[in-house]
């Protein structure tokens, strides 16, 4: 009998709790019912029954409060050693679907950053609580900084533009500037995690409720993958938001990151535990030079071989980012700064290794790897998408240079 | 460097033609493809927006004549000693706006090259279909049915099975063929294709190269059916499906040439295949490297244009370089084609061409899925854009790589030929 | 003041207990001392000072017998809790010198393949004991299979050849065959680990004491690397040993696969980890385009965060072999097979990635990287001498293949 | 394939003479060089075996007359419209037995190129130098003293630096040049340069073009101290050490030619130094196709020759043709500085055949950095065994990719050229 991919592309269980193995069964099956086994459906009415598949997901069993304290309606599950569960289900989800995935991820980023134990803003959960924990879908959208302009001085985070800044008004904040991309869903957003900057340049993240006057959205642009989360640029000009709607600790980006990555990485990694399972079925089925089954060619094997590599280690490397997250005091000094360099470093290699295992095993599938029914292209799009989007402008290079100024003390990169 | 007709050029191995129809190309593609091609991925299945580029550029321009000799009312191309760099040139210049288009213009061409190309001729069957593409006003199409549901990649296979797995089979009755099989994903099928080059058996099962047929079959004939375009992830102007042979009867020359000739004509059109898709690919890096340029030097990193930040520049300046070695090589195979009638060239069938080509259409596949990759990475947030272009490519240019026979078969070839290898 | 490497290039530390913490230091001092501050005196007299420096780690500290059951005489560290510390110990061995590291590394994994209490072989482990917990160096070597010869039907292990066979002989066995390459130390070895086969061309693990008689020894060869750990081509001519020397459990030879992978990635993860000290010192002190220190330089900062990053996860990665290794239980279905996979596959990985880090962080330090002053060029030629011999023949495919056997279940590749 | 002179080889290009000289000089290594190379590493400091191979091929073959002009006794290539082409290839022959040979022997004429190539010419100069080149029956040495203590890779960084940062001075005293200064590393030196070509400032700090000097330095003049050779992992026909240079006087025409034109005409060998080195490594890749050809046959994996293992056969057929694009690109190289004197050529100094040049090299070295890692892999448990002469290779062609400024300043060079940074 064929194994289950858990058997196989290993992660550390120890480090996942009992709850979040009972969730994730719930989740797995869901998967498996809902979408996996649906998919021939699912493909040609995809747009129409995205929020029915969201919905039985987030509102039915419940996972888009799952994170929220449960003191404001929310599953409790806001203490750091959830989060490799968390994880777990992340990738569940983006295993049958990488945009649910995706805005799942950020939903959970969100939470982790403004509840979760270690950094609890309580005013601004409670807020926000009603949003995520009634009845309704809730989509956020994260803005992380980016490319500038040429000729534009812009306030810098890490060498990354902050196009937004905000300045203080009457109660509250307003915020200015933009033309910013979100990673996702900036088109169908009820609620923005904006970076930003205050007048001294020092970084901030705002929270801005998608009905607020002044967002000026721009057309949904038509992306690669990740059809289902509509993206559009975003400005504000002159969005007012309450004092608590802002994170004005400098940490706050940087820690935001952190989460983004950990579970925008979850969801590439479900991706391609998938595409792992119809790459296996295609091997087995198909045969090559008139007879020889393809995973019994031994160039075809390596092919293979190459694909699992990357998936089993990205998947390895991710319950790492997790627990050194969560437990930065066993290893070592991970202060700040240092966490959020591997979370970069991480982050950026999972999503490069996953996508390299789906670019790899298209070789083997030939048209079945680029027509619609075989699902492959899809997790190839998202993934792509995710992947140009998370790892930032100039080929990962901020990234590199956020490594070296960890590793080597540059001042100046 | 300040345009992309700058990328290195090998200036010795260029047709005299080569800037006339680079010329009549460019304007073409930046009039008619390039306004529109955003749009096409929602047009796979109609072809609405596509068809009258077709139409000016096939018809119009009358570039679908330009294999045919002069006799049958063409341009004479095929028998050119410049044949393959000029389609390298062509090639390369609609590649730069949609190598979907490209790919639907090229492969038109592809089944009558077993019989334009000397010394594997046939006049009397050339001068039959050539009215087909020479006397329209319309885009005429026409496909290579290779692809068979159960035999991926071995069709093009052919020096290691000889056609053996072939299921599309061919029968003599009288002075007809009748033909019987079912095929699959070819360029210009679903529904485009009006005539259809038929790689079949005569003996089922068979390894003898005598036994392989190829043979031209319209596509309103009698028991001949297509199915509707498949949706993929990207090539809209390439429309694919199936195509069911059944009991299909064709009048007995429209078989190429015959045992064994057959074969040997039919395994040219592997090398053309190859020198063209390199084509396609340095055609849409060109066009990745405008694209490019101009978001390098509009956006910043630390306020500073990404392009004069030494470490992007790295980045980029691998992806050019990467562009002008792939020109550089996309020229040469050309030119190892074209050098098939002179004294120091090789027949376009050896295995020594073969093999070469190959392994630079290999080469130039890796280097474009790599390139388009790091540009949409470079792109940010921004790469998966439409907007931009470059995600386009990134999904046409992936199934350039997959096709005729893909990725490992290219390597095998290349290893056959390197290593004298007996059993791959 | 500049960071010491551990607290940089993380690992966690809550896997490594207290003594192998404490042993590390003592270590970390003889490396320091011994040989990383007397470098430039090492470099001229190497062959010479080699046994010396060997001698006060291995017999004044104690390191040689470290992993034997105290009950013979040794350390005592033969239980599996240990064996993350001993990763930690191998490394700091290999920081100072590489050669020393592959002689410890296989030391330990022939005392972990046979005196580790998973598995353990009393009257073998007995017996050897003398020769490694004396006071003389001990120096093993290890014969993995490899390439056979075209044209020779030989018995096969995962596909690879296994050219020495054992046949029964009064009260032992006799070892026929060979013309074998060992890891290292062929030419210098005291005991030899013997991949071979029975007369059913079942593997087995056979240990030969150098002094038997029949082993035929080809001349030292010359190599690229390990050049202290002089190696020979090694045959069997008849050569007789006691049937405690032959573990015939067809288990045995795939663990020591599982071991040797282990101690020799951490080899290779120390020695890159020295790497990254020169590297570091290099790019802060030297300066280019007519004065900006090498590091603010963004392409070489780059370069720099590329090095740290193949390191920093190499070093991850190791460690969850090792995690992986000592609490299979914990990560889901690790069978026998499945463990000799992920070692494979990991440790084939770390050996690529340490090799990368010091090849790319080359292309910073010029001629510096090449001159024998710098010691640069001895970690890269010492690296790669491990990678090509342990990786194994045909660029790592027989790898490979074992990869896709286990993921994709390949019976014929 | 059977033999490693079927890599491709663009026939084009070819000179007349490129036959004749291809086969004195394979000749030659397999004579002098295989019988000894892997022995070379041991006689790194006194070269008593090398020796004899240098002094047969520069001086028993003649082979350093060849850039001399027939007028001083040589054979004229400096002049030839295949200058460049017949340097690939009498550099790649070479390069197949031993790199370090190459370039030591390349280097020799390196300094002289700065008065023998047209429009530069400085026939004073080169008929007072001739005779150590061509009026000897023993190999001659000469060196180009560029890199410096502080500099690294400034010194190659011309284009961005214009000499700035050079420290070495040179005053004219009357018709002397009174040189002071501190280099290392050039090939050839470390006792075995009878010649320096030597790079100086006449302003400290100066960044015009004006302000460099290019003046040619007799080992055996005054003030002249050489460093005995470094130890290196590897090239050990390559002695490399420190110059100083104290007071040392010169007559005033022994400067290459003056203001302006010194800078010019040394910005030459750039691109004739960066074709040389891509000969060095597709030629030691032909050696590599070479061993490795044997291995793969004669060792097994599953009981089946390695090269007919699928996957294997992957690997090197990629290895293999990887070589034979590398080829293609290392003679296209020449073919650009071979323009130079053709209508549509440019200049060698010219940004675009720098950018271009620079941008092959960065390619071929990586490629033959990877190629030469992974052949050592496939060999296992030999890989890093002498007699297998890859490892050898391996350690050497590192250096060539580090050299003459390293990865990175080809990187820059490139980018700066094909997006038109400012910058960098």
């Amino acid at each position: 009998m064929k194994k289950d991919v858990d058997e196989l592309i290993l992660y550390p269980r120890e480090w996942v709790d009992e709850t979040s193995s009972r969730v994730h069964e719930v989740v797995h099956r869901w998967a498996q019912k809902e979408i996996i086994e649906d998919r021939l459906a699912y493909t040609h009415h995809y747009e129409t029954q995205f929020d029915e598949k969201r919905k039985s997901l987030s509102l039915t069993i419940g996972l888009q409060k799952l994170t929220l304290p449960e003191e404001y309606g929310g599953g409790g599950w806001n203490t750091m050693q959830h989060v490799p569960g968390v994880v777990t289900i992340v990738s569940e989800i983006a295993r049958a679907d990488a945009a649910i995935g995706v805005i799942s991820a950020m939903t959970y980023s969100i939470f982790g950053l403004i509840a979760s134990e270690r950094n609890r803003k309580d005013a601004l959960t409670k807020a926000l609580a009603p949003m995520f924990c009634g009845n309704n879908l809730a989509t956020p959208s994260v803005m992380l900084p980016g490319a500038g302009m040429t000729g534009e001085d812009t306030p810098l985070f890490m060498g990354r533009a902050l196009p937004v800044s905000i300045e203080p008004a009457a109660g509250g904040y307003r915020l200015m500037g933009g033309a910013m991309r979100p990673l996702a869903c900036g088109h169908m957003a009820d609620l923005y995690c904006v970076a930003c900057t205050d007048k001294d340049g020092e970084s901030c993240v705002a929270f801005v409720p998608a009905e607020a006057e002044g967002i000026i959205k721009g057309p949904a642009v038509k992306t690669t993958g990740l059809n289902a989360c509509r993206n559009a640029t975003i400005s504000f000009d002159g969005v007012r938001i309450p004092e608590e709607y802002v994170l004005r600790d400098p940490n706050m980006l940087a820690t935001l990151h952190i989460w983004i990555n950990l579970y925008l990485g979850a969801v590439s990694v479900g991706s391609s535990l998938n595409f792992f399972e119809i790459l296996r079925d295609w091997a087995e089925s198909r045969t090559i030079k008139g007879g020889t089954p393809m995973k019994e060619n031994p160039l075809c094997a390596s092919v293979l071989a190459d694909v699992a590599e990357e998936i089993a280690l990205s998947r390895l490397l991710l319950y790492n980012m997790a627990h050194v997250f969560v437990h930065s005091e066993r290893f070592g000094a991970v202060e700040d700064k240092g966490m959020f360099t591997f979370a970069q470093m991480i982050g950026s290699r999972i999503q490069k290794s996953a996508l390299l295992a789906i670019n790899r095993g298209m070789e083997l599938m030939g048209s079945a790897g680029y027509a619609k029914e075989w699902h492959v292209e899809k997790h190839w799009r998202d993934v792509k998408t995710i992947q140009s989007a998370l790892c930032g402008v100039g080929a990962g290079v901020p990234v590199k240079m956020d490594i070296a100024r960890f590793f080597f003390d540059c001042k100046e990169v | 460097m300040n345009h992309i007709d700058e990328f290195c050029v090998p200036h010795e191995y260029i047709s005299p033609m080569e800037k006339h129809l680079r010329r009549v190309l460019r304007n073409w593609v930046d009039t008619y493809v390039m306004p529109n091609r955003r749009l096409y991925d929602e047009d796979w299945k109609d072809h609405h927006l596509l068809e009258p580029a077709f139409d000016r550029l096939m018809a119009g321009l009358g570039f679908q004549k330009a294999m045919f000799p002069p006799e049958c009312g063409g341009w004479g191309l095929g028998k050119s000693d410049y044949l393959f760099r000029a389609a390298y040139a062509i090639s390369e210049e609609i590649g730069r706006g949609d190598t979907g288009i490209a790919v639907a213009f090229g492969v038109t061409f592809w089944p009558i090259f077993t019989i334009l190309i000397d010394p594997y001729e046939n006049m009397r069957l050339a001068k039959e279909l050539a009215p087909l593409y020479c006397n329209t006003d319309k885009a005429f199409f026409a496909a290579n049915a290779m692809t068979e549901p159960q035999g991926g990649a071995d069709i093009e296979n052919m020096e290691l099975l000889k056609g053996k797995t072939i299921r599309t089979t061919a029968r003599l009755d009288g002075d007809e063929w009748v033909i019987n099989g079912h095929k699959l994903w070819p360029t210009n099928s679903g529904g485009t294709g009006k005539l259809f080059g038929v790689p079949c058996t005569t003996k089922p099962g068979s390894d003898d190269p005598n036994d392989f047929a190829f043979i031209f079959v319209p596509a309103e004939t009698p028991g001949v059916t297509q199915s509707s375009p498949y949706e993929k992830a990207g090539m809209a102007a390439d429309k694919n499906g199936d195509i069911w042979f059944e009991d299909v009867r064709v009048p007995s020359w429209y078989r190429a040439h015959g045992p064994g000739t057959d074969f040997i004509a039919f395994y040219q059109l592997i090398s053309l295949g190859q020198v063209a898709s390199i084509a396609f690919l340095t055609g849409a890096m060109m066009n990745l490297y405008e694209r490019l340029y101009e978001f390098v030097s509009t956006r910043t990193y630390r306020n500073k244009p990404l392009k004069e930040h030494d470490a992007v520049a790295a980045v980029i300046g691998r992806i050019a370089g990467d562009i002008d070695i792939c020109r550089i090589l996309g020229y040469e195979a050309a030119m190892i084609g074209d050098r098939r009638r002179m004294p120091y060239g090789d027949p376009i069938t050896s295995e020594r061409t073969v093999g070469r080509i190959r392994n630079i259409k290999d080469f130039v596949s890796d280097r474009a899925v790599e390139n388009f990759g790091t540009a949409m990475d470079i792109l940010g947030a921004y790469g998966a854009d439409r907007d931009w272009d470059i995600e386009k490519h990134w999904r046409d240019i992936k199934i350039v790589q997959l096709w005729m026979g893909g990725k490992q078969l290219c390597q095998m070839e290349a290893a056959r030929y390197y290593f004298n290898c007996k059993t791959l």
